[in-house]
C-alpha cells in the first residue's frame, strides 16, 4: 500500500473504521466465545475484512447485499445494526431476528442487509431474485452478493448467472475466494481457476483480484456499481482473500496440517486494518479505535443485558400474516 | 358449506372449465396488483401450460409473463427473492416432480425465511404444480408430492377439485403473504363448475363436506375426490352410505370437518393421490385418531398409490392408482367387515379415459 | 431381541462409540470389497466427518477416499451411476439438510432406478446424514427428513440410535442393492455400547423392544430413543410402566413388533426426531390403527419438532424439542387422563447438553 | 455432402443403415400413434438421428450411452433391440423395462445403453458415474452422454463438468442443440451462444458442430473417443440440429407460430439420411431398406403379439434383491 494513499481522507478514515469495527468486533467475539455465552457456531471474516468493506463502501444507502453464515463482515459493513447482530448472537430477543437466526442468518432489512443463510449458495439467486424487483422498480437501485469460492460450484451458481444475463439484473456478483471450503483446497474442487474466464462466457464483466487490497476492490466494486447502473446488467469480482482463523468458531488451525502458518503469515503482512491505519494520522485513527471500542463494549452490554425471548416467541412468524 | 359444484346452491350460472378458472385467477389478479408476475418454463407460448397462462402473455407483456430457463432450483431462489423485496411471484411447474430440483429454495429457504429472519421478510410465493397421469406418464412425471410439503412448517399446500375452488384458492395463494404449494391435477383440467366472474377467495383450511352419509366417511385428495364420488354412487347401490369430504386446503388441515363426520360414521378411509406411507393419509387417520383418544371403536383405512414407482403401461398403471371400484370394495369391507368381499364392476371407461387422450 | 446397550445380555466386551462404530464399518467393508468407496465433501480431511471417516484416506487413498466439490445434486447422481456399474458409493452429507440439493437425483433417478427400467440395474447406494442439534444449528442444520425418504417407494431408511446397530445397519446398508438413506444423529455420535469387532449385520425391518412396560408403548425415533428410556425412569417414579420401541429401520417398518405391544398396553405414543406432520409418526400411528380395527378403544399420540422452524437461542430451543419430562407428562396423560397435569422436573442437564458443546 | 464420399464403403452403409433404422422406426411409431395402442408420449428423433448415429459409430460395443426420453435414435444407433423398444412403447411384458418405462425411459444394459430419464438433466451425472467406474475397471472403456441444449442450464450440468474434468472421467459430452426446449428458443433461455468457450473454461476440450453432417460429427466423436481413451478426460462436442416433428407426438406444428416451415426446408434440404442414402448405389440401398422395414415390420409384429405384463408384475422391481 506503499504509503501514498489511494482516495481522499473522508474515504479513508470511513474504510478503516469499517474495517477496524469488523476485526476489533470479531476479536472480541471470539474472546467472549469459551464463556459459552455465544452458544452459535461463529465462521469468522478475520482476514477477509476488506472484500465487504471494498465493496460495501461504494453503495448507497438503499442498495442491498446478500451473503452468508460468513456474514458478520458483510453485515456490518452495509451498516447492520451492532447492538442487534450482537443480541443476535446471545440469542436473545432484541436480536436483529429476535434469536431465530443466530450468527448463521444474520438480517438487517432497516440497513438493506439481505438475510444470511448457512446452505452454501442459497442466497445467490435470492439475492438475484431482489435485483430483479429492483430492475423493475426502476430507482437505479442495485444488489451485491458475497460468496465464498465453494459456492461458485453449486449448480445454483451457474444457474443464477445465466438467468441474469439474460434479464440484466442490477446485480454485483462478488466472490470471497479464501481458497478453501471448510478444509477443502480448491484444488479438491476446482477443475481450474479460470472462473471469471468461465463467467464472461455468460456475457458477466468479470474482474479478478490478486489480493485483498481494499482500494482495489473499492475500485473494481465501484466501477462495476457504475456500470450496473448504467444498465450493463450484472456484474463480477473475484477477490483473493484468506481467512486467518478456523473454519468455524475463535482459534486458529494451522496445527491441522491443512495448511501452513507461513500461507497465514504472508497474508498478515498486508494486513488491510493495519495498512489502512498506518495512512491516518495517529490522533484520528485513535479517536476512530475509541469510537469503535465504545460501540462494541455498547453491543456487548446490550446483549448481555437483554432479556430472552419469551417461550411462547417459538410459534410466532411460522406464517405472515 | 355447500358444494360447489352443485350449481343450484350456488346460484351462479356461468360454467367454465378448470383450466379456465386459473387463467381467470391470474389474470385477474395481475390487473389488480402490479407485482403479480407469473415465471417458468414455456409459460408464454401457445400451448400456454395446458391452456392456464393463455393470453396472459398477450395481455401483460414478457415483463410479467417470463419463459426461463431449466434452471429450477435458480428460478425458485429468484422468486423467492421477488417475493422478499414485495412482489408476488407465480412459479409454474408443469410437473410437481420437478419441485425436486427446488426442494433447496423451496424448503431452506423460502419455508423458513420469515421466521428464520425473525420476521423481518415476507415470502408471497406460489409454486403450481400439476399431477400427471396416464398415458404413460410413469415414474417421473406423476407423484404427488403434497406430504413432503405438509411436512415442512411454513409452507401451505392447497388441492383444489373442482373449476370453483381452483379459482378461489389461487387468488387466495396469490394474495397470501406464505409460500403456497398449489397442487393441480391434469386429469381435472377439463372438469368444469359454476364459477363467479367477479375474483373471490376460497379460505384455506376449510374442508367440503360434499356428500352426507351415515356409514362411512371417506376423504378424498385431489382427484381422487372425484373417484371416491363415483364410489360413493356404487356404495349407494350396496346401501351403504357414504359421507364424502374434500380437505381442499391440506395444510392448514381441517381436522375439525372430518372429525365431526367420523364421529357420526365411526369409519373413515383416505384416498390420496399419493403414496400412502407417510401421507396426507396418515396424516388425517393420526390426527382424528389422535383427537377422538379411543372413545369409541374407529375403522380406519387409508389408500394411495401402490407402494411402487408408477409403470408405464396401462396394463399396470390400473393396479397403481385407486378407482371408484377399488375404493367402494375397500369401503363396503369397513362398513361389513363380516361379509365376503364385494368387487363391483370397474366402470367400462375410467373417468380420466373419457377426457384425457395423448399425446399430452 | 435383546437391548444391545444392555451388555450382560450381548455377553460382548468391547465397549466402543458410535463414531467409532461408523468408522469400522466402513474400513471394514472397504477393506471386503473393492468396490465400495466413500465420497463427499471433507470425507478426507482432519475431522473426518467428526470422527466417522478417521482415517480411511490414510488406508484407501484419495482414489476411495474422495473429497468433492459442493455439488451434492451432481454428486448424487455421479454415485448412482458408479452403482449402476456395479460399485458401492457411501455419500457423506455432515447435515441431513443438505439431502434437499440432490432430492432430484436421489427420487427421481436412485429410487426409480430399478423399477423404471424393469430391472436391468441396480443402485446400491449409502447416504450417510447427520441430523444436527443445539448450539445454534437452526433452521438449516436441524432438519430430520426421513418421513420424506419413507414416501418414495425403492428407498430404504434406517437410524440406528447405538453404536451397536450403527455398525450393523451400515454394514448392512452397504450390502443392500438398493438406496438407503442412513440417518445419524449428531449428539449420539459420543454414546457407547458393546460393539463385536468382526463384521455383522442388524436387518432392516425389525424393531428392538428396549423397555418393557404395561401401561403406555413409546416409539423413540433416532435420538428421541433416548429422551423415551429417560422418560421411562420418570413414568416409573410415577408408577407407570412404560414399554420402548426402537424401530432402528423406518423403511421397511416393523408394525408387527409395535402393534404386539400396543395390543398389551392399549396406549401408543410415537416420539419422533423430526416434525409431526406427515411424519414417521402418523405413519406409525395409521399402520397401527389400521391393523386393529377399532378392536378396542386405544390412546394415540405423537410427538416430535414443534410445528415452527428450529430457532437457534437456546430460550427457545428447548421448546422446539420433545424430552425426557416433557415425553414423560405427555404419556401420563394419556395412562391417567382424569388426573391433573404431571410435570416432572426436567433434568438439570439435557442429555445432549452433557456430551456436546460449541462449536461444532 | 458434396458428393465425394468422406469414408469407406463399409462405414458409410453401416452410417446409413443405422440413419434409416431410426427415420423410418419413427415414422413408422408416428403412423401408427393415431391408433392408441402406444400409450406413451413420443418424442421423436426424426431429423436429429444423424448426432446419435455419428457417434455411435465411433464407439465399441463395450462402450456405454446415456440419453434422455427423445432417446430412440440414441438407443437404436447404439444397437439397443428394437423389438424390446417397440414392445416397451405398447406396454408389453416383453419390452426393454417389461412395460414399465415407455418411450422414456428406454434402456438395454445389454448393448450398453443406459436408462433414459424423462426430467431433463438427470443422466447426465448418471453417464459420469457409470464413467468413473469405468475409469476404474481400466479397460479403456468410455461412456457418452447425450442431452439437449436445454439440460446445459440445468444446475447439475456445469457441476458434472466440474467433477468429470477433475477427476479426467472417461465421458464424451454430446449437446444436441435444437435450438428449442419444447417451444422455447435458446434466445429465451440463453445468456450467450458461447457454450463451447465455457465448457472449456472446464479444461475440457470442447467442438461446436455447426451443422447435423453426420461425417463430421463422426469424426470430432472419433477424436473426442481416442483422446479420452488416451487419458484426456472428458471432451465435449456441440451439434446443431433441428427437431422437424413437434416437442411430443408424432405431428408437426409449423402452424404453431413458434417456428417457420422455412427454417425446417432449410434443415430438410440437407436430410443426413437422404444424403448418405445417395452415396450408396441403388442396389445396396435397396437391400439395406428391405432389411430396414423387415425388421421394423418384425418389431411392431412382436409388439403386437407380445402379451401384456401380468397384473402381479406392478409389485416387481420395487426393491432389488
Ligand atoms: C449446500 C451445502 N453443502 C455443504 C455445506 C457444509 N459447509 C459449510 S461451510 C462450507 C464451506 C463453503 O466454502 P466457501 O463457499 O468457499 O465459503 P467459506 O466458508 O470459505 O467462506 C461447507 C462445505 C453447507 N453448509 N451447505
Ligand atoms: C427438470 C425438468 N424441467 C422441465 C421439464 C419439462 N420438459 C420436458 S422436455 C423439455 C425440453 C428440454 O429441452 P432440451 O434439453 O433442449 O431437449 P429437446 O427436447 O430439445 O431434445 C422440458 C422443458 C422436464 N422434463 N424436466
Ligand atoms: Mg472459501
Ligand atoms: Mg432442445
Amino acid at each position: 500500500m506503499s504509503g501514498n494513499v489511494p482516495v481522499d481522507p473522508e474515504t479513508l478514515a470511513r474504510v478503516y473504521r469499517s474495517l477496524r469495527l469488523i476485526r476489533r468486533t470479531e476479536e472480541e467475539i471470539a474472546r467472549i466465545y469459551p464463556s459459552d455465552k455465544i452458544k452459535s457456531p461463529v465462521h469468522l471474516s478475520i482476514g477477509q475484512e476488506s472484500v465487504s468493506v471494498g465493496v460495501c463502501d461504494v453503495l448507497d444507502a438503499d442498495d442491498v447485499i446478500s451473503a452468508t453464515y460468513r456474514g458478520h463482515a458483510a453485515y456490518l459493513a452495509k451498516g447492520g445494526d451492532l447492538n442487534r447482530m450482537m443480541a443476535e448472537l446471545y440469542g436473545k430477543g432484541t436480536g436483529c431476528a429476535a434469536g431465530k437466526a443466530g450468527s448463521m442468518h444474520l438480517i438487517d432489512m432497516g440497513a438493506n442487509v439481505l438475510g444470511m443463510s448457512a446452505v452454501v449458495g442459497t442466497t445467490i439467486p435470492v439475492a438475484a431474485g431482489y435485483a430483479f424487483a429492483l430492475g423493475r422498480e426502476g430507482k437505479g437501485r442495485i444488489a451485491a452478493s458475497f460468496f465464498g469460492d465453494g459456492a461458485t460450484e453449486e449448480g445454483v451458481f451457474s444457474e443464477t448467472l445465466n438467468f441474469a444475463s439474460l434479464h440484466k439484473l442490477p446485480i454485483l456478483f462478488v466472490c470471497e475466494n479464501n481458497g478453501f471450503a471448510i478444509h477443502s483446497p480448491t484444488s479438491n474442487r476446482w477443475a481450474t481457476e479460470r472462473l471469471c474466464e468461465r463467467v464472461r462466457t455468460y456475457g458477466i464483466e468479470a474482474k479478478e483480484l490478486p489480493d485483498d487490497d481494499v482500494f482495489a476492490i473499492r475500485e473494481a466494486a465501484g466501477h462495476a456499481a457504475q456500470a450496473i447502473r448504467g444498465g450493463s446488467g450484472p456484474q463480477f469480482i473475484e477477490c483473493k482473500t484468506y481467512r486467518w482463523r478456523e473454519h468455524v468458531g475463535p482459534g486458529e488451525d494451522y496445527d491441522d496440517g491443512y495448511r501452513t502458518r507461513d500461507e497465514l503469515e504472508a497474508w498478515q503482512a498486508r494486513d488491510q486494518v493495519a495498512a489502512t491505519g498506518a495512512m491516518l494520522d495517529l490522533a484520528e485513527r485513535q479517536a476512530i479505535d475509541d469510537e469503535v471500542e465504545g460501540l462494541i463494549a455498547e453491543a456487548v452490554d446490550f446483549a448481555e443485558q437483554s432479556p430472552w425471548p419469551e417461550p411462547e416467541e417459538l410459534y410466532s412468524h411460522v406464517f405472515a400474516d | 358449506m355447500s358444494s360447489p359444484t352443485d350449481s343450484s346452491k350456488t346460484g351462479k350460472g356461468r360454467v367454465i372449465s378448470y383450466v379456465e378458472a386459473l387463467q381467470e385467477a391470474v389474470s385477474q389478479e395481475m390487473d389488480r396488483d402490479q407485482g403479480v408476475f407469473v415465471i417458468g418454463l414455456n409459460v408464454d407460448d401457445h400451448k400456454a401450460i395446458q391452456g392456464t397462462t393463455h393470453g396472459l402473455i398477450d395481455k401483460f407483456g414478457p415483463g410479467r409473463v417470463i419463459d426461463t430457463p431449466l434452471s429450477e432450483d435458480a428460478i425458485t431462489g429468484i422468486a423467492i427473492g421477488a417475493a422478499m423485496a414485495g412482489m408476488r411471484p407465480i412459479h409454474v411447474h408443469i410437473r410437481m416432480d420437478f419441485l425436486l430440483l427446488c426442494m433447496n429454495q423451496l424448503i431452506n429457504m423460502g419455508a423458513k425465511a420469515h421466521y428464520m429472519y425473525g420476521g423481518q421478510v415476507k415470502v408471497p410465493l406460489v409454486m403450481r404444480s400439476i399431477i400427471g397421469k396416464s398415458w404413460g406418464q410413469g415414474a417421473q412425471h406423476s407423484q404427488g408430492l403434497h406430504a413432503m410439503f405438509m411436512h415442512v412448517p411454513g409452507l401451505k399446500v392447497v388441492a383444489p377439485t373442482n373449476a370453483h375452488d381452483a379459482k378461489g384458492c389461487l387468488i387466495a395463494a396469490i394474495r397470501d403473504n406464505n409460500p403456497v404449494v398449489f397442487v393441480e391435477h391434469r386429469i381435472l383440467y377439463s372438469t368444469d363448475a359454476p364459477v363467479p366472474e367477479d375474483p373471490y377467495t376460497v379460505d384455506f383450511g376449510k374442508a367440503r363436506v360434499v356428500g352426507d352419509g351415515d356409514d362411512i366417511t371417506l376423504v378424498g385428495i385431489s382427484y381422487m375426490l372425484v373417484e371416491c364420488l363415483r364410489a360413493r354412487k356404487l356404495l349407494a347401490e350396496a346401501g351403504i352410505s357414504a359421507a364424502v369430504i374434500d380437505p381442499v386446503s391440506l395444510l392448514p388441515l381441517d381436522v375439525d370437518t372430518i372429525a365431526r363426520s367420523v364421529e357420526q360414521t365411526e369409519r373413515l378411509l383416505v384416498v390420496d393421490n399419493a403414496w400412502v406411507t407417510c401421507g396426507a393419509g396418515a396424516e388425517i387417520v393420526a390426527a382424528v385418531c389422535e383427537r377422538r383418544q379411543g372413545a369409541s371403536p374407529l375403522a380406519v383405512g387409508r389408500m394411495g398409490y401402490a407402494p411402487t414407482t408408477c409403470p408405464t403401461t396401462p396394463a399396470l398403471e390400473k393396479g397403481f392408482y385407486p378407482n371408484a371400484a377399488t375404493i367402494a370394495s375397500k369401503a363396503h369391507s369397513m362398513v361389513r367387515p363380516g361379509e365376503p368381499e364385494w368387487a363391483p364392476a370397474a366402470e367400462p371407461t375410467l373417468a380420466h379415459e373419457a377426457v384425457f387422450r395423448g399425446p399430452f
